[in-house]
């Protein structure tokens, strides 16, 4: 399953784009990565997903297959658990590789996974993303935030200013 | 008559380098550490690509340093100052006290029986035993026991000289005090080696939590016929024999975050021929080694990599493994990886994990370059002059480095290397001969 | 022999290894009662200063002429044990072992008895042997104060000054009409991008200016004849021919690149060039527009037909790479690996220096090498790149291919002229691979340099260094003694027929000028093959004796001829 | 009591003998059967050694060398291996059991494949059962055949065919024909067969003297092929007239100065 690009995206645009991510990622020494495979060995969504890969993901970077990777889905896979940037024996991140790739391919106009969407609706409807859920104690019972002493979570004070400052961000992230 | 020449390090490069001195007539004196000479490779089980034991070729070399009349050996030393320069070394070397006559001592060993204190065996890597008095290893040479004066009963607490009442020879002596050396020598050969790099750092290996996690310093004496197991691959945690076994490469090497960036030359191959020491035990075992370049570079080296995998079945898979977890019941290993030639993500249980850990320098290199006025390079190394121009030479006139005390290197290069600093100090010889 | 033997068995208990399993007073007990064997005695450790110590005694007080000892095994032993009967003044030749504990207690463990029996056993075949030894003796070799290099090179030269610098003249063979070898070709020099003529000059420089050195250019050998210390050696040129004694001989012959016609496209794709071609591209500078460059490494190695590594390649390529992208960092530069050959400290760091410089690394798989075609505007590379499951197509301005290092044509010539080996990969095969890297099995001869296999430049510097110091031991010392295991024809049993001499690999049989069969005994290294094939049997092995060998072989059968 | 295999082993001192101690040093356990004779190369062990040991008795012999490619002094294992080819041709010869007879090649690394050998082997002769030459009642028969096989070995013609086999087998013949291993082979068989035969004779002879008649019913072997060999016998001048009985000469054997 690949994330199909927009039909009206500007070729030239991802080519910037793809420059762009080249600069920001080169800081992460991408190019210098030895192809270890200790990223996606330690990664939890590697085992279980087939297709995503952090290491794969790397060596295209470093082969400059942007517009590749930003038209794949995988890169929407990562659970941002940043084993990857833990485990790897360089100053490389694939995690960080990610955020960056999101964030262009957001920018491109490229398809996304509907999640977010819900995300950004929840967040635009309730100030988060999801009500706060009791958590599973040990002995198996639940505990709520109340029972274990924390302060109880308020939504902003005023959710029409705080939706009018989403919307800004959500345009800035467009690039637009 | 030429001046002697001092060597030190009485491995297999510092061996090599005195006999082939000695031999030519020349008189050296080779100053070692530990109570024995011999170095890393006496406690190696075999070697590659020959699998050569590697005490049964190295001892008769230990032996003739021990009785060539121009070689003489002094353990337990080291140098602590050096003046003057090629030509008119004077060189101060401490001898710390044996608390054994070495003129009395037959290495009988019955000192060692009776000693009540028991102490960690460095040289069987920690896995068993020895005594506060001891004899090194079996072939030690010079084959004299030695007390270990930090855990010995009498030095700690004044108490029990059983060794005393039961020598034979009547060799032991508390009162030995350290003793100052003063050479004259012409020239100086640096051959302290190297030491393994400590994995514990590497959290996600385990080392040093999970018992069969071991480092593969410690498999070749698990895996020796002279070692604490007997030969047999008993791993560490129950006993259980190994027949799963993986090894990991690269373990503190190829990395700039963790351990050291350069790779340690020799890990592939030892991991291979450990790997057929295994299969030569129980050619049955499953054995795997997770590598990131099979480094082959040497004479023999391609041709015995596919002899492993051909004849013997080892399993080669290009992976650096991300975790490596312990069943806590059954006590097997289960490590992480990924196969990086088919991009399948995948565990894998074993029985014991090895770490092929890079070589690294030792921490002692920093004191004895200020001593030699020799210099460092980032790793602790010590610095050749030109590495391409003048591989073996220092910065220093009439000092010379070889075996792995300047970088990672196996031992027919260290040992070739020993005969180059040998021409160096016979050249220099000669010049400021007479 | 005029003596009647008496000997002297010392049983070994060698803590519990022997004592432990073997009734060591057994076998003391029974060693008395073998002819000839007048002394008998157990030791703790046979072959600790004390139990070295009691042997010298009882050679004294019991006036033994031979000497057994029951303990280990004599490939690492025999020396001690010789060298203590020496000092009471009995030929070392007079000794035998038997080898009860490598053979006997350690492999019998459960058998204490039938190990005690076999004990016996090996004890009165070793008995049984030492009745008929004979005293050896060693003679002296003088050493000629003069080394032989073959080989211009910087091997070759690097050995030939460190034996200057030893205090030896140098007969410097080369068979180019100018010293430095294969650095002659290259550009630069990996670690530190050194120009190969920058290291080259002061080298050729010392060798032309040393009054001890003599260069001998377009020069062949033509003829080794004689042994260490000893050596004839017969030298061709256009000029004629010149011989010289010489002491030792150190094979710096280096080696060659591999011509990969046929390979990757060589040959037959415009814009594909060997790494060496690159090289001298560079140095000229004549590289010309060159924007993209695809290196392929292997290109001719880690096959079936060439299994070796050949060491340097991954690191040139990391080198040129490196220089390339220097010049011009907008240069695209691909490197299609298998393994990464960069090892230790300072090849590594090439390679982080490359792969810094933006070089990019793509590993390909044996099975499936790339595939370089002719492109649309040059080459064209079809590469399965293994890491990433895919085949990527690149188009460069230039393929470069890193084909090994091959021996030197001639290898096969010399080895026959030297009498030393070549490995299976046509190498010259040192003594051995660990502890004696420069030697040969034959004495006074030795190797270093990628003659004996691919090597970096350094790495051949060192060797050189060490070549010179094994080859100058004998020079230094002046005599050297010669071993006493050798064969010695009976003149009046041999025919001249020649097979012995067609037979020994060390070139030690002659004939003389009756036609019988000599043998320098200095270089025979009693290997015995052919007294075991002379059809007259009229040569005798010292030390291991038809006679002897029959001998141990009854006594092993429990047959004691008196 | 169970039949315990005598077998002698002759071991190379660069290889096999270092499998041996290796062996050992692993402390690798084999049966207790195996007397060893070391020996600096297995080029060196003549057929006639090895056949004379057979005749005294020997359950087995082994020899071990080191791997072809392996050997300390170049090629002497290959040597070593024609050399065997022939004891074994002749010991075929005899009747013995080959299978008493066995070459293989073991390195210094091989501790296990050496205890493996010595194990088969020992299970190996075990099977065959004792030699019919060991104790105290030998087969005499078989005696005397084994003694003409290693006189058979000691003589000139097999020990220079067989030191000529390596280099002719592989370079070619003096006039620089190539060889083949099966035409080499063929000559050898003719060379053992004549050489044996005489040999068996002779000693047939050196027992008491007698006509072809008598040879050929003695040694089961043609008349035709007895007096041939008697011919030869004669020009070597090995054999003579003694008397004429009857119509028959009747030949005796000749004291050969050394």
């Amino acid at each position: 399953m690949v994330i199909r690009l927009s039909s009206d995206v500007d070729q030239r645009q991802v080519e910037f784009i793809s420059l762009m991510l080249q600069k920001s990622v080169g800081g992460m020494h991408a190019e210098v990565c030895d192809q270890c495979g200790k990223c996606s060995s330690a990664c939890p969504v590697s085992k279980e997903i087939e297709g995503f890969n952090p290491r794969q993901l790397i060596a295209r970077v470093a082969l400059g297959k942007i517009d590749e990777l930003l038209a794949d889905e995988a890169i929407w896979t990562c659970t941002t658990c940043l084993k990857c940037r833990e485990r790897c024996p360089e100053e490389i991140s694939p995690y960080d590789v990610i955020l960056v790739l999101r964030n262009l391919a957001y920018r491109a106009g490229l398809n996304y996974p509907g999640v977010y969407d819900d995300f950004i609706n929840g967040i635009l409807e309730r100030g988060f993303i999801s009500e706060p859920q009791e958590v599973r104690a040990r002995g198996g019972g639940r505990l709520s935030r109340e029972a274990l002493g924390l302060p109880g979570v308020n939504g902003p004070k005023d959710m029409a200013v705080f939706r009018g400052i989403v919307e800004k961000i959500i345009e800035a992230g467009k690039g637009n | 008559m030429s001046k002697p020449v001092l060597v030190i390090g009485g491995g297999v490069a510092g061996i090599q380098a005195a006999l082939d001195l000695a031999d030519r007539g020349l008189k050296v004196h080779l100053v070692e550490k530990s109570p024995s000479i011999g170095g890393v490779m006496a406690q190696l089980d075999k070697t590659f690509p020959t699998m050569d034991c590697s005490i049964c070729i190295l001892a008769p070399k230990m032996i003739e340093c021990s009785r060539h009349p121009n070689i003489t050996i002094h353990t337990l030393s080291q140098v602590t100052g050096v003046s003057g320069g090629p030509g008119d070394f004077k060189v101060k070397v401490i001898k710390e006290p044996r608390s054994v006559d070495e003129s009395k001592c037959t290495g009988c060993g019955i000192c060692s029986e009776k000693c009540p204190a028991k102490v960690k065996d460095e040289w069987q890597e920690g896995l068993t035993e020895r005594k506060a008095i001891y004899i090194i290893f079996p072939q030690a040479v010079p084959l004299i026991a030695c007390i270990d004066r930090d855990n010995c009963l009498y030095f700690q607490k004044g108490i029990c000289q059983i060794c005393s009442k039961v020598c034979p020879a009547g060799a032991i002596d508390y009162e030995q005090k350290a003793e100052e050396i003063d050479l004259d020598v012409s020239s100086i050969i640096v051959a302290t080696g190297f030491q393994e790099y400590d994995p514990s750092e590497l959290g996600e290996y385990g080392y040093g939590r999970f018992e069969d996690v071991i480092t593969a310093k410690e498999f070749e004496r698990l895996v020796c016929a002279s070692g604490p197991t007997g030969g047999h691959l008993n791993r560490p945690s129950d006993g259980k024999i190994a027949h799963r076994v993986a090894f990991v490469q690269c373990v503190g090497s190829r990395s700039h975050k963790k351990g050291y960036p350069y790779c340690s030359s020799v890990c592939c191959m030892y991991a291979t021929k450990e790997a057929v020491l295994i299969k030569e035990h129980e050619p049955a075992s499953d054995v795997t080694i997770f590598y990131m370049d099979l480094k082959v570079f040497g004479q023999g080296f391609q041709e015995f990599v596919d002899r492993a995998q051909s004849h013997w079945g080892v399993k080669y898979v290009r992976g650096r493994p991300g975790e490596i977890r312990r069943n806590p019941v059954t006590k097997d290993l289960t490590i992480w990886y990924e196969n990086t030639e088919t991009g399948e993500v995948a565990e894998k249980e074993v029985d014991l994990a090895v770490l092929c850990t890079t070589m690294i320098s030792r921490p002692e290199n920093k004191e004895l370059a200020d001593v030699l006025g020799l210099e460092l390079d980032e790793w602790g190394f010590f610095e050749s002059l030109d590495p391409l121009m003048n591989p073996i030479e220092t910065n220093r006139p009439g000092i010379y480095i070889c075996g792995c005390c300047h970088g990672p290197r196996d031992i027919p290069e260290s040992v070739a290397e020993a005969s180059g600093t040998a021409a160096c100090a016979a050249e220099t010889a000669r010049r400021y001969g007479q | 022999m005029s003596e009647e033997p008496r000997i002297g068995v010392f049983v070994c208990h060698c803590g519990i290894n022997i004592g432990g399993y073997v009734d060591v007073p057994k076998i003391v007990e029974y060693s008395m009662t073998l002819p000839d064997v007048v002394y008998a005695e157990p030791n703790l450790y046979t072959c600790s200063s004390d139990g070295l110590q009691k042997i010298k005694e009882a050679i004294e007080k019991h006036n033994l002429n031979r000497v057994v000892v029951a303990s280990c095994t004599p490939r690492t032993h025999e020396p001690l044990f010789q060298g203590a009967c020496e000092e009471a003044g009995l030929n070392k030749y007079l000794f035998e072992m038997a080898n009860i504990r490598d053979q006997c207690s350690w492999v019998h463990m459960h058998e204490p008895e039938k190990a005690t029996q076999k004990a016996k056993d090996l004890v009165r075949m070793a008995v049984a042997k030492a009745r008929l030894l004979t005293p050896g003796d060693e003679p002296e070799i003088d050493i000629h104060p003069t080394g032989l290099v073959i080989g211009g090179g910087v091997s070759g030269m690097t050995a030939a000054l460190s034996l200057m610098n030893q205090g030896f003249k140098v007969h410097l063979v080369e068979k180019a009409d100018k010293l430095g070898g294969a650095l002659n070709e290259l550009g630069t020099l990996f670690p530190t991008n050194v120009k190969a003529g920058e290291l080259l000059r002061p080298l050729i420089k010392g060798v032309e200016e040393s009054p001890d050195i003599v260069v001998h250019l377009n020069s062949a050998l033509k003829e080794v004849k004689g042994f260490l210390g000893n050596f004839e050696a017969e030298i061709e040129s256009k000029e004629g021919s010149e011989r010289f004694e010489v002491g030792t001989v150190i094979v710096a012959t280096g080696a060659d690149y591999l011509d990969p016609v046929g390979l990757f496209g060589y040959g037959e794709v415009h814009g594909v060039v060997t790494q060496l071609e690159l090289e001298q591209k560079m140095k000229e500078g004549s590289l010309g527009d060159v924007k993209s460059v695809v290196m392929v490494q292997c290109a001719g190695s880690r096959i079936e037909e060439r299994p070796y590594c050949s060491r340097i390649c991954c690191t040139e390529a990391m080198k040129n790479a490196s220089l390339l992208k220097e010049e011009d960092p907008d240069r695209d530069i691909y490197i299609l690996y298998r393994d990464l050959q960069t090892y230790g400290i300072e090849y590594t760091e090439m390679e982080w220096d490359a792969k810094r410089k933006g070089v990019k690394l793509v590993k390909y798989d044996k099975a499936r090498p790339p595939v370089v075609t002719r492109g649309e505007r040059g080459p064209m590379v079809k590469v399965w790149a293994s890491l990433l499951n895919e085949e990527l197509t690149i188009e460069p301005d230039l393929v470069v291919l890193s084909a090994p290092l091959v021996p030197n044509p001639d290898n096969k010539t010399l080895s026959q002229q030297l009498k030393v080996p070549l490995n299976s990969d046509g190498f010259f095969m040192e003594a051995h691979v660990k502890l004696r890297p420069l030697d040969f099995a034959t004495d006074g001869i030795f190797v270093c340099g990628t003659a004996h296999s691919p090597k970096e430049v350094a790495e051949s510097i060192s060797q050189a260094k060490g070549a010179a110091s094994r080859a100058g031991i004998p020079m230094a010392k002046g005599r050297v003694r010669a071993a006493a295991i050798t064969a010695v024809v009976d003149e009046d049993r041999c025919c001249g027929c020649g097979i012995c001499i067609e037979l020994c690999p060390y070139n030690a049989i002659t004939k003389d000028e009756m036609g019988i069969a000599r043998v320098t005994s200095v270089v025979c290294k009693g290997c015995g093959v052919c007294g075991a094939s002379c059809p007259e049997r009229a040569i005798t092995m010292r030390h291991f004796t038809n006679e002897q060998l029959e001998a141990q072989g009854l006594a092993a059968l429990g047959r004691v001829v008196d | 009591m169970a039949f315990e295999p005598n077998i002698v082993g002759f071991l190379c001192n660069w290889c096999s003998y270092a499998g041996a101690d290796l062996a050992g040093v692993s402390r690798i356990q084999y049966p207790t059967n195996l007397r060893v004779i070391r020996v600096m190369c297995s080029g060196r062990v003549e057929p006639a050694v090895v056949l004379s040991i057979l005749a005294e008795g020997a359950d087995g012999v082994m020899i071990t060398g080191c791997h072809i490619g392996d050997c300390h002094y170049i090629d002497g294992n290959l040597h070593a291996k024609r050399k065997y080819e022939l004891t074994r041709r002749l010991v075929e010869k005899t009747g013995l059991k080959t299978g008493r007879l066995r070459l293989e090649w073991v390195s210094a690394a091989e501790g296990q494949r050496f205890a493996d050998l010595v194990n088969d082997f020992t299970e190996q002769i075990r099977e065959l059962g004792p030699s019919p030459l060991s104790g105290t009642t030998p087969d005499l028969g078989l005696l005397l055949k084994v003694r003409a096989a290693k006189a058979a070995a000691e003589g000139f013609r097999l020990r220079a065919l067989v030191g000529k086999e390596e280099k002719t087998v592989t370079d070619g013949n003096v006039y620089g024909e190539e060889v083949t291993q099966e035409e080499w082979d063929k000559v050898m068989t003719e060379s053992v067969e004549t050489e044996y035969s005489r040999h068996r004779i002779h000693i047939a002879l050196t027992e008491a003297p007698g006509s072809v008649k008598e040879l050929s019913e003695k040694l089961g072997m043609g008349s035709q092929a007895v007096l041939e060999h008697i011919v030869a016998l004669r020009q070597l001048g090995w054999v003579d007239v003694q008397e004429i009985r009857g119509t028959s000469p009747v030949y005796v054997t000749m004291e050969v100065p050394q």
